[in-house]
C-alpha cells in the first residue's frame, strides 16, 4: 500500500476529481495548502498592478491505495491537473510507503480498508 | 424658484434616510448571495452586486429616471423627458410632497439597481462578467424602466387601471415578480452548474449571509417605508407590517423546517425572512398587522414548496429568486387583496362612484402580475439570447470549474485561507 | 381622524430611523457574540439573536405591547389593553410627540427583540434550540413585559416613584439588568461547558466581533437617542453622551488593560465600547458629557474587575453578559444620581413640590435595581427549571461536543474552511 | 432657554441620521482596510479603526471642538473657547439651522475620528499600537484641529479667502488631502515593510474589503449630505451627486482595469468607488450630476496611475492612502472648478460686488490645496520623528514577522483557521 | 517510530483527543481537511432538502509516536471516532514509517524526541 | 529521496522561509494546522485573562528533498523556528522516507523532479 499525496493547483480540483472517479479511485482526503508561486504565469491582480504572490493557493490531496492503483491514480492526476502542456506551479505527486490502513468504521485493516 | 412647494425638511429627512437605507441593501444583497455560493465564486458573486451599482448607478441619472417617470411616449410603453437626462430639469426642483426630486430620483435609483442584482443569484457560479453587465444593462433598459413607468409613473397603465391602479407598493411586481421571473427564464436558458443536481454545492459563509438578511430586513425599512414618500401614518403603517411581515415569515419557516426535518436552520430562517419582507412589498401600504403575518407565513409555506418542486423538476435556480422572490412577490401582490384596509376600499369604491369590491381588484392584481410575467419573461429571453451569441454569458467550463473569481477576476476572496 | 394631534414629520422621520438603526443592533449582536464562540457554535449563537427576531418580533404584535403599554391590571403587575392586540387600536393613532403609535409600537418592539438575545450570550455553547425558543417567549411574557410596564407605561409603579420616577431613560434596568442578572442565573443553573474552565476556549472570528461592536455603537444612536420620543435638545443631549460614553469606555477598557498586561487588545476595546454604551443607557437622558465620561470609564474598571472575579469563581457566563450588561448597568443605573444635570433636579424638586437631593434620588435608583434583580432573577430561575425539565434546555454532552450548529441546526457556518 | 431660535425637528432628524451614518464610516473602514492586510495583521489594522473611535472621541469632546470651533487665537492658527470644553456651552444652545449645536459638535466629531484612522492605511503592517496611539492624538491636536478651523470655522481663513472661500463642502482638503500627504509622509519616513515590494503581500479578506467598501458608500451619505446642516434642497443636491460619483468612479475603475488587464477585480471596483467618493467630498455642494460624472471618472482614471507610478517608485504607502485620497482629493478640490453651478458663481461675483470668474476661484482652490499639502506633511513629519525617538513607532523585524495581532495584542483574527 | 495520520469526522475531535490524552499521547498535530461525503448518513439541510454534500469537513490528526504507542493510540482513536456501531465516513487510520523526528526546541532527535 | 514535514509557530514562518532559501531550497507547501498548546509561554488574552487554548495555530511545512538537502533544510529550520534558546511549542520535524516524486508540468519522476 502507498500513500500518494498530490500537491495541485485549486482550479483544477474538480477535474482531477473527476479523472480520480474515472480511476476508480473514489477515497480520497483533501485540503488547503499554500505553495510556492509560479514566478511567471497568471498572476493575481492588485490596484492594476499584475503580483505574484509569495504564497498562492494548493490544493493538497492524499490518496491511501493498493499497489495497483498507484500507476492509474497518478495517471489521473497528470492528466487533470496539467495546464495546457504544462505550467511552472502545476505541483507535485509524492509517494511514500503505507505501513497499516486502518478503517476505523468497522476496525478492519490492510488492502481491505483502503 | 418661486412658486414651488417649500421643502418639508422632516420628510425629506426621512426620504434621505430611506435612500441611505434602500443602498444598505445593496451590500446587505451581496452578502446574501456571496455566503451562499461556493468559496471560488464569493467574489464574483458579490461583484454582481456591486456592479449593478456602478453600472446602472450611472444609467439611472444619465437616462433612466427620464424614462420611467417622463410622460408616455411610444404609446405608453415608455416615459421620456429629455429635460431629465441627468436629472438636469431636477437641479432646484421640489415636489408637492415637500420633497427635492433629487431625493425621489435618487430613491427610485436604488430600485433600479437592486432588481437586477437581485436576477444574478439565478445563474450564479456560471456567468460570464462581461456578458452580465451587458446584460443588466440592456435589461434595466428593457424591462426594468418600462415596468417602473407603468406601475409607478402617474400617466402609466398599471397605475391606473382598475378603480385605483394596480397596487404595487414598493415594488412587489416592478422588482420582485420581474426579477424572479426573469431569473427563472434565465436558469432555464443557461442550463445548470456543472454537476448539478448530483454534486451538492456548499454555501461557503453562512454567517455572512445571516448578517446579510439583518442588513436586508434593515434596508428593507427604507424600500418600503420610503415608498410613501412622507414621514406620517401612512410611513408609520408601510413600517409595522414590513416588521411584522419579516418577523414572521422567519417564524413560519423555522416552523416548516422544524415540522418536516425536525430542526430548524439559520438558512432556512434568513430565506423565511426574505420570503416576508418580499412578501408585504406590494401589500405595505394597504394591509394591516394581522393580515402581515397572514401573508408571511403563506408566502414561507408556498416558497418552501415551490423550492421543494423546483429540486424535483431539476432545474437551477442557483439561489431559488424565483422560489422566493417570484413565488412571495406574487403571493403578495395577489392575496394582499383579502386584506386591504377597508378606508383604501371605500377610497377606491368612491374614486369610480358606485362599488369596489375585493373580486374587483383581485383583476386587477391578477391582471397586473400577468402581465409582468409575460413581458418580463419574454424580453428577458430575447436579451438572453442576444447577449449570449454576441458577448458571450455562460462561463466555459474550464472557467467554472476553476471559479469565477480566478478566471474572471483573477483574484481570491479569502487570503486568509492560505497559511501564511 | 379629526382631533388627533398634528404628525410632525420631522421627529417621526427621527423616530423611523432610530427604529431601524435598533434593528440594527440585532445583526450587530449576533456579529459580537457569533465572533466569540468556538466555530462549531458559530451559527447556532448568531440564531439566537436571529430567533428573537422571529419569535419576538410576533409576539410584540400579538399581544405584547398590549400588555406592555396598556392601563394597569393584576394590581400594576402588568398591563393590558385588549384591542391593542395585532396593534389594531394603534392603526390611525398619533400619539402627543406627533408621532403614530405604530412607530412607538416598533421601537419598543425592537427593545423586547433585543433584551432575551442578549441573554443568549450567558449560556452559549450548551443549550437547545428548542429550548432556547420557549425559554424566551416565556421570559418575554414574564419578566421583560412587566419590568417595561412598571418603568416605561404612564402608570408603571417604577415610572412613578418618588419625585419624577426612577431614572431609566433607554432600558438600563429593563434591557440590560434584567438581561445581565437572568444570565447569570441562567449560567449557574445550566452550569458551566464541558472542559470548563480547564479548557481554553477560542473565539471564532474576533475580526467579526470587532464589526459587530461598531454595528452595535451605531446601532446603539438609536436606542439611547430615540428614546427621547423627539428631535430635538432632549435627542441631541442623548445622542451626544452616547457617543462620548462609547469612546470613553472603549479608552478605559484599552488603558486599563495596557496597565494591566502591558498590551491592549481588540476584544477589549470592543468591550470596552460595549460597557460605555449599556452604562449611559438608563443615565443618557440626565447626564452631560463630563459625567459621561465619569459613567464610562467607571463601567469599564468595574466590569473589568466582575469579570476576573467571575474568572476565580469559575462559573461559565460564557459571554460575560452579567459582567457587562449586569454590571455596567448597575453602574450606571446608580451611579447617574452624581451626574444628573441641575435642571432636572429642580424640577424634580418642584414636582414634590420641596427639596430633592441626590441621595433622594439614589433611594429611588437602587429600588429600581433591587427590584429589577430580585424579579429578573427569581421568575427566570423559575423558567429556567420549568422549561429544562419539560421541553429540555441543556445540549446533550455529545451535542456539545460535535457543537450547535451540526447537532442542532445541520449545518457548517464557515463552508470555505473545506477545501473545493 | 429664550432668545435661543426653535429646534427644527426635520433638519435635526437628518442630521442625527447623518451622524449614525459618519460613524458607520469608521468599521466600514475597519472593513476595508482590515480586509486588504495579511492575515496576521487584520486586527491590529481595524484596531486603528478603532482607537481613532476611542482616543479622538474622547478628545473632541474635551477640547477639540473647543480648539476647531472657538474664535480665533494665535493669530487665527487655531481657535479657542474654554467654555466649550467637555461641550459645556453647547449644553442647551440651538443653532441657528435649528440643530442642536451639540449634534453640530457630534457630528463634526466624526470627522475628526475618521481623518486619523484614514492615516492609517499608509503605515498599516508595521507599526507599534502604543506609538500609533500618541501619534493620532498629538496629529488631531497639531494638524487636523487647526485645518478644521481655518476652512469651516466661520472666521477661519481659507473659509473667507476670495470671493466665498475656499469650497471645501464635506472635506476634501481636510479630511482626504491632509490624511493623504500625512500617509506619504509617515509611508516614507517609516520605510517599507519587511520583503516590500519584492514579496507580494495578499489581502487576507477581499470578501470583508468589498462589504467595507458598500458601507462605506452608504456613511458617505452622512458624510457629504450631512455637511450641508439641513435637510432640504442643497443636502438633496449632495446626496445626489454622492451617489453619481461613487457609482462613476467605480464604473470608471472597472473599465480602465478590463481595458488594461482584460479583466475586472472586485478590488478595482471598491477602489474606484471609494476614489469617486473621495473626489465628490468638496465638490458636493457645488457641483450637478454631469460634473461629478466626470470627477469621478477623473478620480480614478488618475488614481490609477498614481498607484501604477508608486509601483514604479517602489515606496510602501500600503493601502494607497495618497494614491486614491490625497490624489482623488486634490483632483475634487482642483477641477470642481470647472463644474461650479452657475447660481454659485454669481452669489460669488455679487458678494465681491463684481466679477467672479473661473481662474478667480481656481486660485483659491489651488491656495487651499497647497497649504493644506504644506502645512500637514510638515506638521506630520515632525510629529512623526518626535514620536519615533520618543515611544517608538515602528514595530521591530521580530514583531513585524510575526504580525501585529500576534506581537502587539497577543490574538488572532479568524479562530476559525485553527482545526476545533 | 511511526507517523499516524488519522481522518475523523469534526464532531468527534473533542472525544478522540480525550481519548489521546488517557492513552498518554500528549502531542498531536490537527488540522481541516475534506473527504468524499459519507452518501448515507446526517446529510445537511438546504432550504427545505437534505443534501450530501460532494465533499466534507474531516479533521487530521498527525501523531509521531514511538513503536509501543501505536496500537495504544489507535484504538484510542477507533474507540473515540466511531458514530455508534461504525458508519461509512467515521474515518481512515494510516501508518507510515518514520525515520528522523527532530525537537525543535532542543535540537535532540530520535525517539526522545517525540 | 525524504519528505520531510516541520510543524512550527506561525510567527517563525517568514524567518523560515527565508532560511530555507539560503539553504537552497526553495519548493515547500505550506498549510494550516494547529497543535497543543505551550502551556507555559506567551498566552492569548481574553477579556483581562491570560488563556491558553487548547489547540494553537501551528504552521506545517511539507519538504521533499534529495538526501544531501535533508541536513541543511533541519539545520535552516532549526536555526529559524526556535525563539530565544528553544521554549515548549517551537515543533517538530518529522522525516519519512518518500518513494516517488513526480513533477506533474513535465510528467518526469525521481530525484529530478524534487
Ligand atoms: N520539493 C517540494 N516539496 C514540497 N512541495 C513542493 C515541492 N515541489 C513542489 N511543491 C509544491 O507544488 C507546487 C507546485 O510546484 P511547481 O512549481 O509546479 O514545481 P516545479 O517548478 O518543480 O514544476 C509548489 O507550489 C509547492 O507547493
Ligand atoms: N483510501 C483513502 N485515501 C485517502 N483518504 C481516505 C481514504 N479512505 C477514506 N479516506 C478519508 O476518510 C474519510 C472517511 O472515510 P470513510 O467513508 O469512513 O471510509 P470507508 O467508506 O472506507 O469507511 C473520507 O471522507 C476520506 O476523507
Ligand atoms: N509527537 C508529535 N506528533 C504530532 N505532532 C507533534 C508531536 N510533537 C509535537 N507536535 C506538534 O508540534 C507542536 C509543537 O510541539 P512542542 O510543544 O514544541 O513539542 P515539545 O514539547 O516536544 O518541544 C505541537 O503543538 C504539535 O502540533
Amino acid at each position: 500500500m502507498k500513500l500518494i499525496t498530490a500537491i495541485i493547483q485549486p482550479d483544477t480540483l474538480d477535474a482531477v476529481r473527476e479523472a480520480l472517479l474515472r480511476a476508480d479511485v473514489t477515497r480520497i482526503t483533501v485540503s488547503r495548502a499554500s505553495g510556492r508561486a509560479r514566478p511567471d504565469a497568471s498572476p493575481e491582480l492588485f490596484r492594476g498592478t499584475a503580483v505574484a504572490p509569495a504564497l498562492q493557493a494548493r490544493v493538497r490531496l492524499e490518496i491511501a491505495c493498493n499497489d495497483e492503483f498507484v500507476d492509474p491514480a497518478i495517471d489521473a492526476i497528470l492528466s487533470a491537473a496539467r495546464h495546457g502542456d504544462g505550467e511552472t506551479g502545476d505541483g507535485k505527486i509524492f509517494v511514500v510507503p503505507l505501513e497499516r490502513c486502518i478503517r476505523i468504521r468497522t476496525g478492519e485493516s490492510g488492502p481491505d480498508a483502503i | 424658484m418661486q412658486g414651488s412647494p417649500p421643502v418639508d425638511s422632516g420628510t425629506t429627512a426621512w426620504m434621505l434616510t430611506s435612500t441611505a437605507l434602500v443602498l444598505l441593501m445593496v451590500p446587505g444583497l451581496a452578502m446574501f448571495y456571496g455566503g451562499l455560493v461556493r468559496t471560488k465564486n464569493v467574489l464574483g458573486t458579490m461583484l454582481h452586486s456591486f456592479a449593478a451599482m456602478a453600472l446602472i448607478g450611472v444609467f439611472w441619472v444619465v437616462a433612466g429616471y427620464a424614462m420611467a417617470f417622463g410622460p408616455n411616449v411610444l404609446g405608453g410603453w415608455i416615459g421620456w423627458n429629455g429635460d431629465l437626462m441627468f436629472l438636469e430639469a431636477a437641479d432646484a426642483k421640489i415636489m408637492d410632497e415637500g420633497v427635492p426630486e433629487y431625493v425621489f430620483a435618487m430613491f427610485q435609483g436604488k430600485f433600479a439597481i437592486i432588481t437586477p442584482a437581485i436576477i444574478a443569484g439565478a445563474f450564479a457560479e456560471r456567468v460570464r462578467f462581461r456578458g452580465y453587465c451587458v446584460f443588466i444593462c440592456l435589461w434595466a433598459v428593457l424591462v426594468y424602466t418600462p415596468l417602473c413607468h407603468w406601475v409607478w409613473a402617474s400617466d402609466g397603465f398599471l397605475f391606473n387601471l382598475g378603480a385605483a391602479g394596480a397596487i404595487d407598493f414598493a415594488g412587489g411586481t416592478v422588482v420582485h415578480i420581474s426579477a424572479g421571473i426573469a431569473g427563472l427564464v434565465a436558469a432555464l436558458y443557461l442550463g445548470a452548474r456543472r454537476g448539478y443536481p448530483g454534486t451538492a454545492m456548499h454555501p461557503n459563509n453562512l454567517v455572512m449571509t445571516l448578517i446579510g438578511a439583518g442588513l436586508l430586513w434593515v434596508g428593507w425599512f427604507g424600500f418600503n417605508a420610503g415608498s410613501a414618500i412622507a414621514s406620517d401614518l401612512q410611513t408609520a403603517q408601510a413600517l409595522t407590517v414590513t416588521q411584522v411581515a419579516a418577523a414572521a415569515g422567519g417564524l413560519a419557516w423555522m416552523l416548516i423546517e422544524a415540522a418536516h426535518h425536525g430542526r430548524a436552520t439559520s438558512l432556512g430562517v434568513a430565506s423565511g425572512i426574505l420570503a416576508g419582507l418580499v412578501v408585504i412589498t406590494p401589500a405595505a401600504g394597504v394591509v394591516q398587522p394581522k393580515g402581515a403575518i397572514v401573508l408571511a407565513a403563506l408566502a414561507s409555506a408556498i416558497s418552501y414548496g415551490a423550492i421543494l418542486v423546483k429540486n424535483r423538476l431539476r432545474y437551477d435556480d442557483t439561489l431559488d429568486v424565483f422560489g422566493i422572490h417570484g413565488v412571495s412577490g406574487i403571493v403578495g401582490a395577489v392575496f394582499l387583496t383579502f386584506f386591504i384596509r377597508d378606508s383604501w376600499m371605500s377610497a377606491a369604491a368612491s374614486e369610480v362612484g358606485g362599488s369596489w369590491g375585493m373580486l374587483d381588484q383581485l383583476w386587477v392584481q391578477l391582471a397586473g402580475v400577468g402581465i409582468t410575467l409575460v413581458y418580463a419573461g419574454a424580453v428577458t429571453l430575447g436579451l438572453l439570447v442576444l447577449v449570449d451569441k454576441t458577448v458571450g454569458l455562460r462561463l466555459s467550463e474550464k472557467g467554472e470549474m476553476a471559479g469565477m473569481d480566478h478566471s474572471e477576476h483573477g483574484e481570491q476572496g479569502y487570503g486568509m485561507l492560505n497559511a501564511g
